[in-house]
């Protein structure tokens, strides 16, 4: 702030909020967390190499007649790290490590297929009113009040099997999860239209797009950032119902919320199968919330050089 | 064999007895029922005949509203009951063979359609028969007095007396018949009716003043008062016997315990007498679409390569069920054991790549449909790793029940190789345990013969099981008909499933017989 | 004479931007002191120190004493029973002030009852005298309204009305009569010089204003304070030599009007019988016609409230017009589509009354600057024009990556100055653009103004409430009265024959910056 | 005024196209309903009868046209002695369970509502208590330990807080019932007492969201030059936050809990079972599990209508809430 600039070009702004973003303590603990998990996502296959268990061989050894781990904490050992899944003796680090690949994929990757048309839909129709925001503001209501189970089980049945599963879930999920955020930023855009320096940008002829792109949306950010890091999660376990549905990743592939919808009923003789795929998606989502309140934190001028 | 208490102590009366359900409605109209004999609606009507159950014993069928199990003379195409004496109403009137007539031939109707309905294809003209709300009335039953009711059938039938045990021989006066609403208030001929029903959440049954113990060799009646809980969670509803506490004392689970549930009430001491297993009852097996998988090596080679021991671990080890062989379950009097594909319980991988080498398909991609409900799931998981071995890739596609149950019966719908299910007869009779699922007239429509097996000689055999009316006789025609069918391996048989409940400490004579597996409600008393 | 309030060293720092520097004075008890100087100089921060309500990125440093008791660093408990009871404020910019989902009357009333208990009626009966003894006369329905539907003056007014709703020993008016007319003006200055028991500190960029009202003067330029005086010593003898530059920059409603230029055919800005109705029932603007003819800036002064921001907002099609119509630039901006609309709109610049709602808080000034050339040419080196045209406004270029919120009233007003000009437009709707500079800085910006616009020949709307400012630069004056033109013609004509009542009134109210003459208009008055 | 018949006109259009693709769905959906109500052993004849009787023979158009009269005149099922009259509004009949749709969700509707009404205002109050603590002791450990906890409760599926809350409280400690229902008319004592352990399952779950959004919008506001003002008031902080910081965060915050609430009052289907409610999440799910068309249909209708009308509810608040906005519906 003190150094000679001029105007600060958007670069410039960026190195600013990466500064503060990475003087932010926690931001940088969520960051680091996050990186961790992709990381780890992304090199399951050589990670269970290393650990010499596929998430899919089975070992009847493991567990007991009636399917319970044998050994304390669900048969937490050397050669299981993270204990097995009962029933059926299925490495559990292996399945966790790989379900990463699979949730954080549908949990990201629908999260933004959500934000993108909510946001999309949600800005332009309060924005620019008129017919446009009655026809997105109806077709929020109606996919919204729409049976989204009818929908996915129908689909389950329909959907060729040539489109990849993934592909299918993180658009379905991403869908489903859109008219919330719509109709949230739809509120604020509204609000944010009637303000002085909105309506200075619309006396300066910008174009519409110009106005929501330079002005509606950082504004809209903060909120944005928040439904997105909170999404995460729910649509991880949106993909566990998908799955259950027949139109989620077929089993055995792994995902979390397969495992954690699996592990609740087992909670109390086996916690430890609960808690890792469940630790695993709290870390994810509380790395993402650490991120996105840093993040958006840092974006906000006005706490800028709020000090602790 | 069952686990659980020992023997049966004398029913001792009183006590609301409470009863865990999963099911959310409560229906007792007996046309729409499918319930045993020995299961809710049991408690409130009485049929021609019931079911004995009792444990160590095998079942049998015997006399509850008529005399006797029926007498036959031209070979059993017709058949004749006669009614017990002092069978009344709680109005006071008599239960009259007219009453079963109307109840059977209300059964016939579209708008009451849903119950167990054997007897619909059995009865002469039935086919063609639509109920009595237009008018009409089934002429192959005949009430020549009150007391009296005489069937004639298409066909001579000899399991005519398990078939009158079915709910649609309940009696329905016919003045007191409102389709719509019957089943919340039927006429009770049992010893209890309907006190009051909150849709969605409880049924209570009170005693019915007019049953008369001496009439009911089977029923015991002990508490006055049963209480159905609806819509309960297994899970929970498995914990709250665990925990034992307050009313749930004098509760029993209509429900089988969920596999954790169970494993964590086997480990504790205190709750492990409360578990009741059932001995190896339905046959779990792994369906062959023979439309699609048409090469028996194949077949054969799939039935080498299951894994019924990951499969078993899946359902629950040892107490989920015993290894299947046989396609007639255990209990069914007359069973033969035999197994035709002997292997270590784990699968042999070997046989089964050779017998595909010879087939020339060494890696044959298969679709094994699964449904979403229950332990499906976790049980295809467990197939299919075991199929890999053997270098059979399988892929799974889950579906609603609903769905998987209109794609695999509807026939029409072939896009699939295997799937998953399992099946106990209706009636303990190895009848009920192949004419339903390999008869060729069972495929598509609805029908169970879901592996859409036809086999003309092997329909002559079901056709002359049937009509045998000595019992040794046809249990000998139904054993040699099983080892028929599994030479073409239509299906493999994985396990006979065994079913755990949990009751409360209160609850007593909690008995599950031979055959069905599934506790005998009609029996239980609380301990006063 | 007790001194009330006492600001003795102190210093306001933000970061490494020092705002305030060593600022010394004190307030006593029915004195008031005009603390005047450079606009960004640090007088608002100063004031704002005492009430420790500054953001917490500012670090304060000396002592500010409320009859003896120390404020800078108080626990919040003695904060808060100062704020409003014992110090009343009025902030700088009257519109971003109120909370935008209550009504005036309704936040008056909270002043009111959080240190007096009062029933509802009684409540009512207050508000509504406080409202109309800052001269608004409709003060049910100026209670009755939320912020967004009052004029700037209207808002402003009732800002004093809160402030003083407590009786405070010490009144804090932060450029209280920046958006208000001389006539108004004239009233809210009566109000203060009655409130005799209290103390108050002015800030204010009017010399005018200053010699109507002040006791004593401090002058400050960069944080610092340069000279304080009485009143009358500092005008007759300013001792700094800044204090001297500011009483020259003084502009006069003597000397030279601007020569009006040759009035070319067609006018850039024509509007016929214009009205604007709001809400069914207010008729802010009432059947005006007005040409703008190129090359000519037409002075638009009148009352507050009498829609003179609405008809610059019509002008960019921003305005409910409920008949009449607009033309700019040959285009009838009731009939045109967007795109014309918009290509309009890219050739008008338009300076806001309130600049602080003017800019988005999420971008930082440089950007908002850059902005219309971003938006319209393909020009590489926004960075280069924004310094540019922020030097001409007399903004330090390196204010350009600060936030909204980090400047001065002043400097924001330049910023969106700035932005207005930085197209070349053809046609300037500037409302009350030089409201918050100091005269110096205004002369400075009206001269920019002046020359651009003989450079460019822009048409140009000047809404102000200072007639001295229109004098300096417009050609030709529109005196609006409750939403009619009641009078219109060349500068020289409208300011030296007046021929309406009303234009009499203006000119009679204005301030003139002489204690003494203002004293004896005062007394001529009474 | 005119924008009530058009928001109402709005609203009927969109349950109209709701309804029309649910029917539409039903019959790609690859169940079939006779199938379910055909019994055992069913037979082509059986099926075809129960398809003919259920009304499911008849094409799409003309079933979806008759389901809209039905809703306006009331239908009669059936024929003759067996005939049953279904009274306007007519929402279907469901012939599993013997009885007009709508009757059914006026039996489960009040659970639902006792369920969803409460567990809202907990949820709404814990959520804007936190998001208000967190915004105010921004980065502080409170704000961190805030955060933690609503992620961690954002992450946990519904069904395991409801267990643990059950194995807790309704086991161990045996201090709450551990299943059912009691009307409100009946108890409004052990109503309550029934329905604290899921208001706070679901209040702990859905709050988190609301925490979240306060907490950013109330740091939005609080750098508002009108804080300021209030402050200047010598106001007290709690009034500034509540009066000038929260009461401007209200319109993001009021529109999704419009949406929230909206849509559990279709159904929270899994805390309904958990606790065994006989809401219309446990008869939708049932009808799911069924292939019960008529209920589905009708369950889904209503609850769209719900949530349209809980919109609407918002849109008209917005303009109360935001008086920059009146006008804007
Ligand atoms: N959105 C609105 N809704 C209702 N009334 C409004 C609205 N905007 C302005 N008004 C009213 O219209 C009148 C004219 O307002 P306008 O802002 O044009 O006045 P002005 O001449 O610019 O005054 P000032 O010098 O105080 O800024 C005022 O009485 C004001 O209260
Ligand atoms: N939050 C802030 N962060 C950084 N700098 C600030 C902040 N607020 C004010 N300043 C700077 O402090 C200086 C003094 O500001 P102040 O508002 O006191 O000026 P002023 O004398 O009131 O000017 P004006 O007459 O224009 O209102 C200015 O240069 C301004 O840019
Ligand atoms: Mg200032
Ligand atoms: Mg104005
Ligand atoms: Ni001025």
């Amino acid at each position: 702030m003190t150094e000679m600039v001029f105007s600060a070009p958007p670069a410039a702004q960026r190195a600013h909020v990466w500064r503060r973003l990475r003087r932010d303590r926690w931001a940088v603990t969520g960051g680091v967390v996050a990186v961790t998990l992709v990381a780890a996502a992304l090199a399951a296959p050589l990670l269970t190499r290393v650990s010499g268990h596929d998430p899919y061989t089975y070992d009847l050894d493991a567990v007991s007649g009636g399917g319970v781990p044998l050994g304390a904490g669900g048969g937490i050992g050397a050669e299981h790290w993270f204990g097995v899944e009962p029933m059926t003796g299925r490495d559990l680090f292996a399945i966790v490590l790989h379900g990463a690949r699979t949730s954080l994929l549908v949990g990201v990757g629908a999260t933004l297929v959500a934000i993108a048309i909510g946001v999309a839909l949600g800005a332009t129709a309060g924005f620019a009113g008129g017919w446009w925001d009655a026809l997105a503001s109806r077709t929020t209501g109606v996919v919204f009040g729409f049976p989204a189970l009818v929908f996915m089980i129908a689909l389950s049945a329909v959907a060729p099997p040539e489109i990849p599963r993934l592909l299918l879930v993180v658009l379905v999920v991403g869908f489903f999860g859109w008219p919330p955020i719509a109709r949230v930023v739809r509120a604020q855009t509204i609000a944010l239209r009637e303000r002085t320096f909105v309506v200075a940008a619309v006396a300066l002829g910008a174009r519409p797009h110009q106005v929501l792109w330079r002005h509606i949306l950082p504004n809209l950010l903060p909120t944005v950032l928040v439904f997105g890091t909170m999404l995460v999660p729910s649509m991880i376990g949106m993909e566990a119902a998908l799955s259950f549905l027949g139109v989620g990743v077929p089993p055995p592939t792994p995902s979390w919320g397969r495992s954690i919808g699996d592990a609740i009923s087992w909670v109390q003789l086996d916690p430890m199968y609960l808690l890792f795929p469940g630790g695993a998606l709290f870390a994810a989502t509380l790395s993402f919330n650490l991120l996105g309140d840093g993040l958006r934190d840092a974006l906000d001028p006005r706490l800028r050089e709020l000090r602790r | 064999n069952p686990s659980g208490p020992p023997g049966e102590t004398t029913a001792q009366k009183g006590g609301t007895l409470r009863i865990l359900s999963s099911a959310s409605e409560f229906d007792l109209d007996p046309a729409k029922s499918q319930s045993l004999a020995i299961t809710s609606s049991g408690l409130v009507l009485r049929r021609l005949t019931t079911w004995d159950i009792s444990p160590g014993k095998p079942p049998a069928v015997v006399p509850d509203l008529a005399t006797d199990t029926g007498t036959t003379t031209d070979g059993g195409r017709t058949w004749t009951f006669t009614l017990k004496d002092g069978l009344t109403y709680p109005d006071g009137s008599a239960i009259t063979t007219r009453d079963i007539k109307y109840g059977l031939e209300r059964s016939f109707a579209p708008e009451l359609s849903g119950g167990l309905g054997y007897h619909k294809a059995l009865l002469a003209g039935g086919d063609a028969y639509r109920g009595p709300y237009s008018g009409q009335s089934l002429d192959s039953i005949a009430t020549p007095d009150d007391r009296t009711i005489t069937f004639t059938l298409t066909s001579a039938y000899g399991d005519w007396p398990w078939i009158v045990s079915m709910p649609a021989f309940a009696p329905v006066p016919k003045a007191q018949d409102d389709p719509a609403d019957y089943g919340k208030n039927p006429v009770p001929s049992g010893p209890y009716r309907i006190a009051s029903y909150t849709a969605g959440s409880e049924a209570v049954l009170e005693r019915n003043p007019a049953w008369k113990q001496e009439t009911d060799p089977v029923r015991t009646a002990g508490p006055d008062r049963i209480v159905f809980q609806l819509g309960q969670d297994t899970t929970v509803a498995a914990q709250r016997l665990v925990a034992d506490s307050g009313d749930d004392r004098s509760a029993f689970g209509a429900n089988f315990v969920p596999p954790a549930q169970l494993a964590q009430a086997q480990a504790n001491p205190a709750v492990k007498d409360r578990i009741v297993t059932s001995s190896p009852g339905a046959l779990a097996y792994l369906v062959i679409n023979t439309k699609r998988v048409t090469d028996l090596r194949v077949r054969q080679a799939l039935a080498y390569a299951t894994d019924k021991r990951a499969y078993q671990v899946a359902s629950g080890g040892e107490t989920g069920g015993g290894l299947a062989t046989t396609l007639i379950t255990p209990g069914i009097p007359g069973r033969v054991e035999y197994d035709l594909f002997p292997a270590d319980p784990a699968g042999d991988a070997t046989k089964a790549k050779s017998l595909l080498a010879e087939a020339g398909r060494t890696a044959p991609r298969l679709t094994l449909l699964v449904r979403s409900d229950g332990q499906w799931s976790s049980q295809a998981q467990a197939l299919q790793q075991g199929f890999a071995r053997a270098g059979i890739q399988v892929e799974l596609r889950t579906e609603e029940y609903e769905a998987w149950r209109e794609h695999v019966t509807s026939g029409d719908r072939d896009d699939w190789d295997l799937t998953l299910t399992s099946w106990q007869p209706d009636f303990p009779s190895a009848n009920g345990n192949i004419q339903p699922l390999f008869a060729s007239g069972e495929i598509g429509g609805g029908g169970f013969n879901l592996s859409r097996y036809s086999v003309p000689e092997v329909d002559a055999l079901i056709a002359r099981a049937t009509a045998e009316v000595d019992p040794a006789a046809s249990q000998a025609l139904w054993a040699q008909a099983d080892r028929r069918i599994l030479q073409d391996v239509p299906v493999v048989p994985l396990i006979y499933t065994r079913n755990s409940f949990l009751r409360g400490s209160a609850v007593q004579n909690f008995v599950i017989g031979e055959f069905p597996a599934y506790p005998n409600y009609l029996k239980v008393s609380l301990k006063q | 004479m007790s001194e009330v309030l006492e600001f003795d060293g102190v210093s306001v720092a933000f970061g490494r931007v020092r705002a305030a520097r060593d600022v010394t004075f004190a307030l006593r008890r029915g004195r008031v002191l005009a603390l005047v100087g450079e606009s960004g100089s640090g007088k608002s921060v100063t004031a704002t120190a005492a009430l420790g309500l500054l953001p917490p990125s500012a670090t304060v440093t000396g002592s500010i004493r409320l009859s003896g008791e120390e404020l800078v660093g108080a626990p919040p408990g003695v904060l808060r029973a100062v704020r409003g009871a014992r110090i009343g404020t009025i902030f700088q910019e009257p519109m971003s002030a109120w909370n935008p989902v209550y009504t005036i009357g309704a936040q008056i009333a909270e002043a009111v009852s959080v240190h007096r208990r009062l029933g509802r009626a009684a409540l009512r009966t207050r508000v509504l005298s406080l409202l109309s003894s800052v001269g608004l006369d409709e003060p049910d329905r100026i209670a009755a309204s939320y912020p967004h539907q009052l004029s700037g003056g209207q808002l402003q007014r009732a800002m004093i009305a809160m402030a003083i709703s407590g009786d405070p020993d010490v009144l804090i008016a932060d450029e209280p009569t920046t958006a208000l007319d001389v006539t108004v003006q004239a009233g809210i200055l009566a109000l203060l010089r009655g409130l005799r028991d209290t103390a108050i500190l002015l800030i204010t960029h009017d010399m005018g204003v200053v010699a109507d009202l002040a006791d004593d003067v401090v002058v400050m330029r960069a944080g610092s304070v340069v000279e304080s005086a009485p009143a009358e010593r500092l005008f007759d003898a300013p001792a700094h030599d800044y204090t001297r530059a500011l009483l020259a920059a003084v502009p006069s409603l003597t000397g030279e009007f601007p020569a009006a230029p040759a009035t070319s055919a067609a006018p850039v800005v024509s509007v016929r019988d214009l009205s604007v109705v709001y809400d069914r029932r207010v008729r802010a603007v009432d059947g005006v016609s007005l040409d703008i003819p190129a090359g000519t800036v037409v002075g638009l002064v009148g009352e507050s409230g009498s829609g003179k921001s609405t008809i610059g907002r019509a002008l960019a099609g921003l305005a409910p017009v409920t008949a009449g119509t607009v033309t700019v630039g040959g285009v009838g901006l009731g009939a045109a589509s967007r795109r014309d609309l918009r290509a309009v709109r890219t050739r008008i610049g338009m300076v806001f009354q309130d600049p602080a709602s003017a800019l988005d808080p999420r971008r930082t000034v440089g950007d908002s600057v850059a902005e219309p050339i971003v938006l319209h040419s393909r020009a590489t080196d926004a960075r280069t024009r924004v310094a540019e045209l922020l030097d001409a406004v007399r903004l330090d270029p390196s204010l350009a990556e600060r936030y909204p919120h980090e400047l001065s009233g002043g400097q924001r007003q330049r910023v969106v100055l700035a932005r207005a000009l930085a197209l070349r437009p053809a046609l300037l709707v500037a409302d009350e653009p030089t409201s918050a500079l100091d005269v110096s800085v205004q002369a400075g910006v009206l001269a920019l103004l002046a020359s651009l616009q003989r450079e460019h020949g822009f048409a140009c709307l000047f809404i102000s409430h200072d007639l001295a400012v229109v004098r300096s630069i417009a050609h030709r004056v529109a005196v609006l009265h409750r939403g009619r033109v009641v009078e219109e013609g060349t500068t020289g004509k409208v300011l030296t024959a007046p021929e309406h009542p009303y234009t009499r009134r203006l000119l009679d109210a204005a301030p003139v910056a002489d204690p003494r003459r203002q004293r004896a208009r005062q007394a001529s008055a009474s | 005024m005119t924008w009530i018949p058009r928001r109402l006109g709005g609203m009927l259009g969109v349950l109209l196209i709701v309804s029309f693709l649910t029917y539409t769905l039903l019959i790609v959906a690859p169940s079939d309903p006779a199938l379910m109500s055909c019994g055992r052993p069913c037979t082509p004849d059986r099926l075809a009868d129960a398809r003919a009787f259920m009304g499911y023979d008849q094409p799409l158009l003309g079933q979806y046209l008759s389901f809209l009269g039905g809703i306006v005149t009331g239908r009669t099922f059936g024929d003759g002695a067996a005939a049953v009259e279904c009274a306007a509004p007519c929402l279907g009949y469901s012939f599993r369970l013997g009885a007009p749709v709508t009757e059914l969700i006026a039996e489960r509707a009040p659970v639902t509502f006792s369920l969803a009404v409460g567990a809202a205002v907990l949820w709404l109050l814990l959520g804007v208590t936190a998001g208000t603590v967190s915004a105010v002791r921004r980065g502080s450990l409170l704000d961190r330990a805030a955060m933690t906890l609503s992620v961690a409760a954002v992450s946990a599926p519904a069904y395991l807080v409801g267990l643990i809350g059950l194995l807790i409280f309704g086991f161990t400690l045996n201090v709450v019932p551990v299943s059912g229902y009691v009307p409100l008319t009946e108890s409004p004592v052990d109503w309550a007492w029934h329905l604290v352990l899921p208001w706070l399952v679901l209040a702990l779950i859905s709050a988190a969201v609301y925490a979240r959004l306060t907490r950013t919008q109330l740091l939005d506001v609080l750098g508002e030059d009108f804080v300021r003002t209030a402050r200047a008031k010598g106001l007290r902080e709690g009034t500034v936050l509540r009066r000038h910081g929260l009461r401007n965060t209200l319109v993001p915050i009021v529109t999704y809990f419009g949406l929230d609430l909206g849509s559990l009052l279709g159904g929270a289907v899994l805390t309904e079972r958990v606790f065994s409610m006989p809401g219309l999440g446990s008869l939708l799910i049932d009808a799911y599990g069924n292939a019960d068309l008529p209920v589905i249909i009708g369950v889904t209708v209503f609850s769209a209508a719900v949530i349209v009308a809980a919109n609407a509810a918002v849109d008209v608040l917005h303009g109360v809430l935001d008086p920059r906005q009146k006008g804007n519906r």
